[in-house]
């Protein structure tokens, strides 16, 4: 889950992380006493937003309400933005970059910093970027000597550094997060260090331990949300073709083969590993109100029956009356139970992946 | 013979007298797995479908030698179940549990490392011998004995290739399904090791998708230490950047784990690249 | 370093490990008021105090005064008894055995537990002994179920058990101990699990890290002491003769020598890689205040140059007028130089070991 | 060939400003060692005895390809030190420094397992292969190349022997001062089995002491994996229980660790024991 910057920079500040003066507001009337100038910023997960006018400067509660005004409701990259964080504006000397991050390879932290803040940090050449891994007994102050040696600091800027490190590393672990980032990481002009931007993905599988962040969830769309209650998993994607599955796995190998054959996915919705008819009707809803011109249906069963399935896929139809054309394809454990129900609800199951995928293509006016 | 699970391989299930546990538990004993026993907390002295059931891992591997695990506890004891496992002196732990926080999964694959025990997964299907046994979820009907070695980081996708290679006269030695985490016990590499030495394995299908760089290291490692003949499948081409595709590790972040990437690491190795998952079988017969 | 069980008993407490009511007095006229009946505890660091009357009971102040006169200054195994825990007697329903300590093997963290607490866990058989690694991570739960699995525990003890165990492991890790030890750990008749006895032990190396347990080196001679301040390995023996030696192998080896050749070694002494003239003269002068019947110097220079010592030697012989006799055997870096520097002190340096040995053993009176 | 230190070693000094690392590294370097550069935070850019010193061993390896590293920091920055050297990829850390606290130990060695490092130490002398270089602190003149591979848990007694070894015309291929500290890097058992692999190596001399149980585990894998004759001396025969004998790892606890356990099981092994320190080159050219 990914936190706003608003939330990021609350939780580095409980952390004892310095983060710039600053308040949130959602309405521009909630914007009250200014006594410095602010940047007023968009409050969106999409990155990209200064481009997109999503960052503004004010000097006075009048100009900051007016920039808000402006800026709440502004979509950024298909994303409404709700909130705006009035920040004071940093004397900056010199835009650092940090971050904490999990590595596959090495099944590890890997911290990544860089002299060079303020940009993408894909747009910076490799050789001017620190990657190394933190111990698995935590923070160890070679890696502070590794920081200065790669940004440059002096001293002082250098114990400030390996202070911020140490709590940013104890609020990775102790958060169970995915990225802890600060870009820029501001020095300023007075020699102060400052998270000036900060975004943190929380680990979805561990929120069972953090109920705080549950309040967060608003980067999740309503189907989104509805999809997470059932356990669903549900992309959003581009095209008009709607795709239920079963396995992740699965699921991108027909969105693949969609796309060989002119097709576009417009939702993506993996069924896991059940044998519950009830989530397979709950999958079909979600997959109705997300209005797809097509829905293709491909089952691999397993563990999953694909008689299972068929009776979800009926109990939906009848039930919700679902109007959009299904195109099904069933292989795998009682296939052909499962192709004499749908058959009973008017939809011919074939067990050929590809010839199915080009009657939805197809079916779906592409 | 196989990797992984072979004749000597004699198993136990964590968390044997939940749903899942207790139909797979049957499901694996079915495939000629040697299930000697199960553990939970609680319930040591009672049985399953005839299996005894032990309050300790320990207590189960003193009482039947066991020397392997298949683990279904829920998440959040998953870490402690795979931390009693290694400490109870067992070399194979599967996890098929799903949604196990990245932090428990970095220390329990560590823990296991340090004391030499392999981990598979988690969130993975396990692993399958025909002829010998299964540790896992995999569906046994798809398989034949024969001499393909296939490791992939999906589920379903595999038992679709799977049952594509049997319907096409091949038969595995032994299917590894890795997990689609970022954070797994073994990785493409170890397994590719295991099936390179092993004498019946005369190819091998690796089932790849999106997200980090699996692929291209187990690429690099292919063309340095793999003298079989590699076949895979990419799940993913046409995958968006910065969406999650279903499984935690399946995502293109930071222009890295594109498939694009993944294939042409892949080809550059001698690896023969499936355009569609059903082509794999035809592949083979060509590279027959 | 180890630690009196009322220290240790302190610590614990500071933990949240319950301990029995008590206090601690060296003199009689310091124990106040006792509405309880009490066990008068001698406090000294050798096992078996009670098989050594250390251990007596009272049940009034008077009593207690009078139990304490008898037990404070008395010599157990060697060491003299300075103060007494007065403790609440416990009613005691079962006695258990708990501690962590550190394994070589495996390079961790080992807890052991026992059913049959209350005995040297020597004599209980290994089968009734649960010894398992703590996972580097930390205390796990699956602890727990072993520990009930090997002690029988019902589900209240066993839920004290965890919260003992995790708080032990936490005390072990931070306070770094070499062993923690609970023997017995008593469940009283009303279900409560107390630590009747503890033993820790510090890890002297990280003793720099725990500034608070200087006050505690009681268990120190007054010339270990001394010893420790010069950074000089020094162990009291039961011998004769006066062992000093370069490196902790050698000087066990010379040891060895002198015990094959009928000899006893009374003190040993290692100078470790010293190339300082001043630590060997230190050397000497703790030796001469040991006051063995002879002095066995066997150096093997390497580091530590022949010169050097035999310098040290030098000064230590004329400023301190040692009148014990000396043997020595110098081989190795600079061994003519050495040889020339003692002969001028009248003290003829051979390089054979084993004649020089039995030289020592002759001069030792053995 | 040689173990451990041979023609391909290039090393740098953690802490090669400080007294013994300055001196140790110029020994080193007569030694023929290729000591290619020292670390020494804040000196960076600075030389010693014409050795670059750099600030960190990130630095160092990009900068001079070093793989090994000899360690003389103070006790209290020792595991950052190895921690920083297992990060930059080197391979073989030696510490000499001792005093390090055993939690400190533990996570370092641990640290450099999982990522494929062999540490020798802490508390130890190093490792010293003649004709090719040594990293440590062991004198250089008792040495001469030979067919002899020595594992020690001393120093001086360890120099003593080598020293008894060269004047009776023997000489060594590597030996290996593995420390006296209850917590160490490589035991034993790990020494022997990488010069039981080397070809020059044709007999073995082990000098153990009491404390512990490495002894008696590397007289198990004797027993099953050596198959050159091993020769050991056994320090502490005379010491009593519960005394710590100067090395922190040299104490009979609770009845283990004695000398006779270690002397019996490396009999029984066929390992031929020597009665005195100074016996063992007789030990040898009876056995020759």
């Amino acid at each position: 889950m990914k936190l706003f910057e608003y939330r990021a920079k609350q939780l580095m500040a409980e952390y004892g992380i310095p983060v710039p003066r600053g308040a949130v507001a959602s309405r521009p009337e909630e914007i009250a006493s200014i006594d410095y100038p602010v940047a007023v910023k968009a409050q969106v997960l999409a990155g990209g937003r200064g481009k997109a006018g999503g960052i503004k400067f004010a000097d006075n509660v009048a100009e900051a309400r007016s920039r808000a005004a402006e800026i709440i409701g502004m979509t950024i990259k298909g994303e409404k933005t709700k909130s705006v964080l009035l920040e004071e504006r940093l004397d900056v000397a010199r835009e650092l970059y940090l971050s904490l991050t999990i590595d596959r390879g090495s099944r590890s932290i890997v911290l990544m910093a860089s002299g060079d803040g303020g940009v993408e940090i894909e747009s910076v050449p490799e050789e001017r970027i620190l990657i190394v891994s933190v111990p698995l007994f935590g923070y160890s102050p070679f890696l502070t000597k590794l920081l200065k040696s790669r940004m440059g600091t002096d001293a002082a800027v250098t114990q400030q550094l390996e202070d911020l490190a140490l709590k940013l590393y104890k609020l990775f672990i102790s958060e169970d997060c995915e990225l802890a980032e600060i870009n820029p990481l501001v020095i300023t002009r007075d020699g102060r260090l400052i998270a000036a931007d900060a975004k943190i993905t929380i680990n979805d599988d561990a929120l069972f331990r953090h109920a705080e962040f549950s309040r967060d969830a608003d980067d999740l769309t309503p189907l989104e949300q509805r999809a997470k209650a059932e356990d669903i998993a549900f992309v959003q994607l581009e095209g008009n073709i709607g795709v239920i599955a079963n396995g992740a796995g699965l699921t991108m190998a027909t969105l693949d083969i969609l796309t060989i054959n002119g097709g576009r996915a417009g939702v993506f919705l993996d069924l896991g590993g059940t044998d519950d008819p009830e989530k397979v009707t709950a999958a079909f809803n979600l997959m109705k109100d997300a209005k797809p011109a097509v829905i293709f249906l491909n089952i691999f069963g397993g563990i999953t029956k694909c008689d299972t399935v068929a009776l979800g896929v009926k109990a939906a139809v009848q039930e919700s009356s679902i109007k959009i054309p299904i195109v099904a394809r069933i292989r795998g454990v009682n296939d052909d139970l499962a192709r004499d129900i749908l058959k009973d609800i008017g939809i011919e199951a074939t067990s050929d992946l590809i010839s199915a995928a080009k009657k939805a293509v197809a079916a779906g006016g592409n | 013979m196989a990797v992984l699970v072979d004749g000597g391989t004699k198993v136990i299930v964590q968390g044997i007298t939940g749903h899942q546990g207790q139909f797979h538990a049957r499901s694996m004993r079915e495939f000629g797995t040697r299930v000697v026993g199960g553990v939970t907390p609680g319930k040591g002295g009672s049985a399953v479908d005839g299996i005894p059931v032990f309050d300790t891992v320990l207590d189960a591997v003193s009482s039947t030698g066991a020397n392997a695990t298949c683990i279904f506890v829920p998440a959040r004891f998953a870490k402690d179940a795979v931390f009693e496992a290694v400490s109870a002196g067992l070399k194979l732990i599967v996890v098929i549990t799903e949604h196990i926080p990245f932090l428990d999964a970095m220390q329990f694959t560590t823990y296991a490392k340090l004391n030499g025990a392999t981990v598979i997964g988690p969130n993975c299907p396990g692993v399958s011998s025909p002829g010998y046994g299964k540790i896992g979820i995999m569906p046994s009907k798809i398989f034949a004995r024969g001499d393909v070695g296939v490791i992939s980081r999906s589920g379903t996708l595999t038992y679709e290739i799977v049952n594509a290679l049997t319907e096409s006269g091949f038969g595995e030695t032994t299917c590894v399904g890795i997990g689609g985490d970022p954070i797994i016990g073994s990785n493409f590499v170890e397994i590719l090791s295991l099936l390179e030495a092993d004498a019946e394995t005369k190819r091998i299908v690796m089932v790849g998708e999106i997200g980090g760089t699996a692929e291209e290291e187990a690429a690099t490692f292919i063309s340095r230490h793999v003298s079989k003949p590699v076949y895979a499948y990419i799940a993913g081409r046409s995958a968006p950047p910065g969406k999650r595709m279903g499984h935690a590790g399946a995502i293109i972040n930071r222009g890295k784990g594109t498939a694009e990437s993944k294939i042409e690491s892949l080809e550059k190795a001698g690896v023969k690249v499936a355009v569609l998952p059903t082509d794999v079988p035809g592949l083979m017969k060509k590279g027959r």
